[in-house]
């Protein structure tokens, strides 16, 4: 008898989906944000995979109708269909299951039962559902456009808590449903590369965006692709690193989804190539993304390195080094979009024409309590893990060792919160000052038109800050260039091509006159007759 | 002889349906479809069933043939104006 | 002449699939064979009990199936309603003509046709005929008037809907009589005479009347309605 | 040279055999013909084509009406023709009728509108209409 | 309490039409309330059966089991609510004796065990349906009556010669008599009659193959017809064409094919209306998928899978009649019925509705068209026909797109017209939708009388004589 209706794991993920969610609460459909909280809590709660889906699909259709008032028709179909696709394919596994079970309730699940051949057709179903809502790499595509094309505030709500729904189906569905059936190991080893290759190749479409929310939800993939990976080994320290990366990745997100929400609110601008010097106008939200960024690098001074340093252990541990290399070949590639998202909106040159107005106040609220929530965890790394380790023992795993709140452990050393950070605070602030008087004798740039070189003369509009245009240089690299077309894109295009021409075919048959259709039910009558004697 | 007949005039069933569908002048449709009637009114007397010869004089070969004759009319005001 | 050769051709493929489906079916209808017996032939042993009516057609259509037959009515109703509906009449008559032979004619024979289609109606159980057949011929006696008078004859159209609507509600009610007072619809409710006598039918008649009543306005009024027809 | 239709079932053949070809073709005449005139008069043949099929099995040479009159004062299967074939085709012939009538209402309505009744000319149904 | 009085009460209706010709939409009204709540009557005396003429076996017998009940709830639940829609626009004589007519022309289609019964009955249904689909009177209406007619026509012979063939090979017409000797048959014969059965039934049920005239017929007619179509016509035609099939006892590869015809009809049907930017048509096409899946449901045989199955007729009935009124409304408003009004008017009341009706339809939960899809993934998963899974996941996609590509108009565009609705109409569209909420959140009572239901339509329903 397996109890899942209310455990730790669902209290964190739907205590995180509050976090979100609640700040952002507004007026204006109000009742779809509702509508969304709800279905989270059905899906978080739900003891019986028919629950499970129905909050599922309820987070589809709420969402979506939230997204309808800002985004384009081509975006909106492509935010469906991909979600219903991954959907269906999870109603198709739970159907397939029920073939076996005969009931839908968690408790009744005994995956030691399936054949081989039916885990396998199921965890394959189930990855589908999972990897389009994490949006792997070929899935990916309606990840970018929503965000991008979703109000500012909802972004924040698709990224941060919306993407989640995905891991938590897999480690409800793997590490605990069907934890005991046979499912190929290859099928797993498959996910752990996706979900690396996807987090390589968002990372550097990421850097080659030019639009502020498009490089974050590439960020946001690639993200989530270190889960999938770490998720992939199905250990105990894996799962707890994942969530804790849930965790950080949570917190990350909402807070630079907030901050950009806050700069396209005062400038009206969603491209670095518009934006730039924004610090003179908005020093606090420049700090606040730069914990932000820093976060999101994994550097050792915020919260965003514990996670780091849990997944890196977990694959040292499981002996992993190609993933880990990959992983880290990653990781240390988000610093060039880090760099990109502080210097193209915040330094640099200023836009001559820009009319600023004001960031609503409110918009302050759930970054400084995120940003907030990051110093802390970079203080006390240890602070999150017992809970986490509480929910591992529960579904099965070790606990990790959380003894002493400023140091996190692993099988391969440790390290100490505070004095980590105060190391690491004090080197930063000694070389901002070595830098502070490296410059002061700097010759001050008056006007950005005495810039000139190669005997050209910028003109007024032309931008001259170094945010612009980074990335683009990356197209021109033989080996990465061909990861930032849109492979995927014209391939759902041309599907949609396709289906829609036959389409076209049969609604013909339909538009056929009362004579035809005659002649066609008398074709009919015929053959039957002939071939059915 | 009974069987003579009912073949004969089912053969001239025939021949008023070809006539009456494939006819070009609506008219001639028209005049065939009554005498198709009138031929089956006939058959059903041979096959000893008066009340539906009955029926389909005054109802099939009349009552169809007077609304035949009505549309006919009807459609045929405007075509050579 | 393209155009010409694809309808030619496309006949041609029509016909051969029509003359291959009647083949295939009367291959198969070659196997009919006549069953050992029939409702129909059952129907016939119990008529001379249950219903004392000469014509076992009638017995059949009013009695055993007057299901049946009130569904036939309302489909009646339910066209000509339409024709009325669809085809609002002018007072212009189609066939304006005014034969002086033809309206002496009509006034002689107006009341025999009415005449003959009452005593149709009315020998429904004894003889062939019934409702439909006599209620199509005191209509054919109103048609005769309006090609003989043209726009100067009109019969009163609410009177004809009246009468319509009444027969028909009279018909339901016989059927609703026999549900409550008998024990099935158009049960026998009255006495029964005997056999080959003008009042041996009980319900039967009473249904034919109706019917004939029924039929004989509605063919009135779709012969008006179709003869008058409006242009648009 | 007929005497061979005495035999019932050989009568039969027959009769189904021409009924089918005169519903053969009324059913061609449906498919092919433009005029919608036409096609529900083909509609109306093959309609009567399928009663005279069903009555014609029913008939045999020894067999009387269904009517008691002076000659006959039972009713006997054995000389008398099955009374409920009769009575469907004649609830069946009324509901043609029915039928016809209100089509040949909507092709006049049709025609008044349109000017034209041809079946290949409607066109006001479809995709953007 | 007779039977009859579902198709005696409105007969009466009509005729004495003349004596309250000017409130003909209180009188449907009434009428059809007093027709559910006597079908609510029924629920503790089934099964009922009713000998309408002689005490002989195989007379005409009206039969009210629990499958046909479900439905006769359903089609006079619908009918209700579409002349409770009409009485804010008052008198209108051609609806009321139309639809009535079509009311008891379904309801006798599916009470009579009498196959020549049931033929008068398709005929009724069939001219109500033409004059419903001619209501507007203008080129479009008469245009789509001409090809109903046509292909109506067409349909009524080939039942005509089915109904024949059994009459002269077995002499009987109740279709319990007929089930117990079509053995007598030979072989070839059978199948003709069933082919022909089939051909005649199949076309008014709107099976893939024959159906090709459908969508024209909803575009010709008004949307608040289109959902008496939608909901009661091809159900019943569907209804007969099942009841006799099981019946009948056919043999399983014409099963086979009949699932594989409920197959197609879905896959053409949800990618027709994929590019279709016409909303009655979209409509229609919709309608023919989930007939689609209802008949490959069916076509199992299989006591779960047609339990899920009526439970789809009931939730897709309730939810197409709440589309087509709503979309009346729009198209009383706007003259039109082309997909882009969806972008023109502002009512969030209405917009709501049409969205929920619209998720219901898609099979979405928390909706009852939701239980009903999964009962049917479910059953067709425990007979192993992972295939038929598959293929209705992979082709809903197709359906998502084109609903989906409807409901953005309402939160895209601008400009839009404040629209009025009634409050009236708000309560009954409500209704309708909380119908389909409170059945997709406590599916439980609804379940167990599809269950009821589907077990008494398979298992030998043959009704002693």
């Amino acid at each position: 008898m397996f109890h899942f209706e209310a455990t730790l794991l669902a209290h964190l993920f739907f205590g995180l989906s509050l976090l979100v969610i609640l700040p952002l609460l507004r007026r204006r459909d109000l009742v779809l944000h509702l509508l969304l909280l709800l279905s989270l809590g059905i899906l978080f709660y739900a003891s019986s995979l028919a629950t499970l889906f129905i909050g599922w699909e309820m987070m589809g259709w709420s969402s979506y109708f939230i997204l309808a008032s800002s985004a384009r028709v081509a975006t909106l179909q492509r935010y469906i269909l991909f979600n219903l696709g991954g959907a269906f394919a999870l109603l198709g596994a739970i159907a397939l299951l029920y073939g076996f079970m005969g009931s839908l309730e968690y408790r009744d699940i005994d995956a030691s039962l399936l054949p081989p051949w039916a885990m396998n057709a199921i965890a394959l179903l189930l990855f589908v559902a999972v990897f389009v809502k994490s949006g792997i790499i070929g899935l990916h595509d309606w990840v970018v456009d929503s965000y991008s094309e979703a109000t500012p505030l909802f972004s924040a709500i698709l990224s941060a808590i919306l993407s989640k729904a995905g891991i938590y189906l897999f480690i409800v569905m793997f590490m605990v449903l069907l934890k005991e059936g046979a499912t190929e190991p290859l099928l797993f080893e498959i996910m752990a590369w996706l979900g690396v290759i996807t987090s390589i190749v968002a990372t550097f479409k990421a850097i080659s965006q030019d639009e502020m929310r498009r490089l974050l939800a590439y960020s946001s993939i690639a993200q989530i692709g270190y889960i999938i990976t770490i998720l992939a080994l199905m250990q105990g320290f894996a799962l707890e690193a994942a969530l804790y990366h849930t965790l950080i990745h949570t917190l990350i997100k909402l807070l630079l989804f907030m901050n950009i929400a806050s700069i396209i609110a005062i400038t009206q601008k969603e491209r670095f190539s518009e934006l730039g010097g924004m610090i003179y106008h908005a020093p606090v939200l420049f700090l606040l993304l730069v914990i932000g960024i820093i976060a999101l690098a994994g550097m050792p001074l915020l919260g965003g390195f514990n996670s780091k340093f849990l997944i890196y252990t977990a694959l040292l541990e499981e002996k992993r080094a190609l993933l880990l290399g990959a992983v880290m070949f990653s990781s240390a590639s988000a610093f060039l979009y880090c760099y990109k998202l502080v210097y193209g909106i915040y330094l640099g040159q200023r836009p001559q024409e820009a009319s600023l107005h004001v960031s609503p106040k409110s918009y302050y609220l759930p970054q400084l309590l995120s940003a907030a929530l990051l110093v802390l965890l970079a203080l006390l790394p240890s602070l999150p893990v017992g809970y986490l380790s509480v929910i591992g023992v529960e579904l099965g795993f070790a606990p990790l060792d959380d003894s002493n709140l400023f140091i996190l452990q692993s099988a391969f050393g440790s390290f100490h919160g505070g004095a980590l950070m105060g190391a690491f605070g004090v080197a930063f602030v000694a070389l901002l000052g070595l830098l502070q008087l490296a410059h002061s004798k700097a010759k001050k740039v008056k006007d950005p038109l005495d810039i000139s070189y190669c005997g050209e003369v910028p003109r007024s509009e032309t931008n001259l800050h170094f945010g612009y245009g980074m990335g683009y240089e990356l197209h021109r690299i033989s080996f990465i260039a061909p990861l930032l077309r849109h492979h995927s894109r014209v391939l759902w295009d041309r599907l949609s091509l396709i289906a829609s021409d036959f389409s076209a075919l049969l609604s013909s048959l339909y538009s056929l006159s009362a004579q035809h259709v005659t002649l066609l039910a008398l074709l009919l009558f015929t053959l039957l007759l002939l071939g059915g004697q | 002889m009974i069987p003579f007949l009912i073949i004969a005039t089912l053969l001239s069933l025939l021949a008023a349906a070809v006539m009456a569908i494939y006819s070009r002048d609506p008219a001639h449709s028209v005049l065939s479809y009554m005498g198709f009637g009138l031929g089956s009114t006939v058959l059903y007397l041979l096959f000893s069933a008066p009340d539906v010869a009955l029926t389909e004089a005054v109802i099939g070969a009349g009552v169809g043939a007077l609304v035949f004759v009505v549309a006919l009319l009807q459609t045929q005001n405007k075509e050579q104006p | 002449m393209n155009l010409k050769r694809t309808l030619a051709l496309s006949h041609l493929l029509t016909g051969l699939l029509v003359s291959v489906m009647i083949i295939a079916l009367l291959g198969t209808l070659r196997l009919l064979t006549p069953p050992i017996d029939t409702i129909g032939e059952t129907l016939l042993h119990i008529n001379a009990q249950s219903t004392q009516v000469a014509n076992a057609v009638t017995s059949v259509v009013t009695y055993f199936r007057g299901l049946d037959t009130l569904g036939e009515v309302s489909i009646l109703f339910l066209s000509i309603f339409g024709v009325a509906l669809h085809m609002q009449h002018s007072t212009r008559n189609l066939f304006g003509a005014h034969d002086t032979l033809l309206q002496i004619g009509a006034q002689v024979l107006f009341p025999l046709i009415v005449l003959f289609g009452v005593y149709i109606i009315t020998h429904g159980h004894l003889s062939p005929g019934g409702g439909f057949q006599g209620g199509v011929i005191i209509a054919s006696a109103f048609v005769l008037r309006f090609l003989a008078y043209g726009d100067h004859y009109e019969p009163s159209a609410r009177l004809l809907t009246l009468s319509e609507s009444l027969s028909g509600a009279g018909l339901v009610l016989l059927g609703v009589l026999g549900l409550l007072l008998g024990d099935r619809i158009f049960a026998q409710i009255l006495s029964l005479g005997t056999m080959g006598t003008l009042l041996s039918g009980g319900v039967i008649e009473l249904v034919y009347l109706f019917v004939g009543l029924k039929v004989a306005a509605e063919m009135t009024l779709l012969s008006q309605h179709f003869i008058k027809a409006r242009d648009v | 040279m007929f005497d061979a239709f005495g035999s019932s079932a050989l009568l039969h053949q027959a009769i189904t055999l021409l009924c089918f070809i005169i519903f053969g073709v009324a059913l061609f005449g449906v498919l092919v013909k433009k005029n919608l005139f036409n096609i529900f008069l083909a509609f109306s043949i093959a309609e009567a084509a399928l009663f005279l099929f069903f009555i014609g099995n029913h008939y045999a040479a020894q067999l009387q009406a269904p009517i008691l009159f002076e000659g006959l004062s039972r009713f006997d299967p054995a000389v008398m023709v099955d009374p409920l074939p009769q009575a469907m085709i004649l609830t069946t012939i009324v509901i043609g009728i029915a039928v016809l009538a209100l089509a040949l209402t909507f092709v006049i309505r049709y025609y008044k509108l349109t000017g034209h009744m041809r079946i290949d000319e409607m066109d006001e149904l479809g995709e953007d209409r | 309490m007779s039977l009859l009085y579902f198709v005696l009460l409105p007969l009466l209706a009509l005729f004495l039409m003349p004596l309250y010709r000017k409130h003909l939409h209180i009188i449907s009204v009434m009428l059809n309330l007093t027709l559910l709540t006597l079908a609510l009557t029924c629920t503790h005396t089934l099964p009922m059966v009713e000998r309408v003429a002689v005490d002989l076996p195989f007379a005409i017998t009206f039969v009210l089991e629990r499958a046909s009940w479900l439905l006769l709830t359903l089609f006079t639940l619908i009918m209700s609510l579409v002349s409770l829609y009409h009485l804010r626009y008052g008198n209108d004589k051609a609806l009321f004796v139309a639809s009535t007519m079509l009311g008891v022309g379904v309801s006798g289609l599916i009470l009579s065990h009498d196959l020549f019964n049931i033929y008068i009955f398709f005929e009724i249904s069939s001219i109500s349906a033409y004059l419903l689909t001619a209501l507007n009177q203008d080129v479009k209406a008469y245009g789509g009556a001409i090809r109903y007619m046509i292909v109506g026509a067409f349909a009524s012979l080939f039942l005509l010669l089915g109904i024949m063939l059994i009459y002269l090979s077995i002499g009987v017409l109740d279709i319990g008599a007929i089930a117990e000797r079509f053995g007598l048959i030979e072989p070839r014969l059978q199948f003709l009659i069933l082919l022909s059965l089939f051909i005649g039934f199949g076309i008014k049920a709107e099976l893939f193959g024959l159906n090709f005239w459908v969508a024209d017929i909803y575009q010709a007619s008004r949307s608040s017809v289109g959902s008496l179509f939608s909901a009661l016509l091809s159900k019943s035609y569907l209804f007969v064409l099942f009841h006799l099939t099981y019946l009948l006892h056919v043999s399983p590869s014409q099963l086979f094919f009949l699932g594989l015809i409920g197959a197609l009809t879905f896959v053409a049907a949800e990618f027709s209306a994929f590019k279709s930017h016409e909303s009655k048509r979209i409509f229609a096409f919709s309608t023919l998928g989930q007939i689609g899946i209802i008949t490959l449901a069916l076509s199992y045989a299989d006591a779960m899978l047609s339990a899920a199955a009526l439970m789809l007729i009931l939730t897709h009935a309730v939810a197409k009649t709440a589309l087509f009124l709503a979309l009346d409304l729009l198209e009383r408003h706007f003259h039109s019925s082309h997909s882009t009004i969806f972008a023109r008017f502002h009512a969030p009341f209405l917009m709501g509705i049409i969205a929920l009706a619209g998720l219901s339809l898609l099979g979405i939960p928390p909706f009852a068209g939701f239980v009903a899809k999964l009962s049917i993934l479910t059953g067709l998963a425990s007979l192993e026909a992972y295939g038929a899974v598959a293929l209705i996941l992979l082709i809903s996609l197709i359906e998502a797109a084109y609903l989906f590509r409807l409901l953005t108009g309402f939160r895209q565009g601008t400009g839009k017209e404040r629209l009025y609705v009634a409050w009236s109409h708000k309560l009954l569209l409500g209704f309708m939708v909380l119908l389909l909420l409170g059945f997709g959140l406590m599916p439980e009572p609804l379940l167990q009388l599809c269950q009821a239901a589907a077990a008494s339509m398979l298992g030998g329903n043959h009704v002693p004589l």
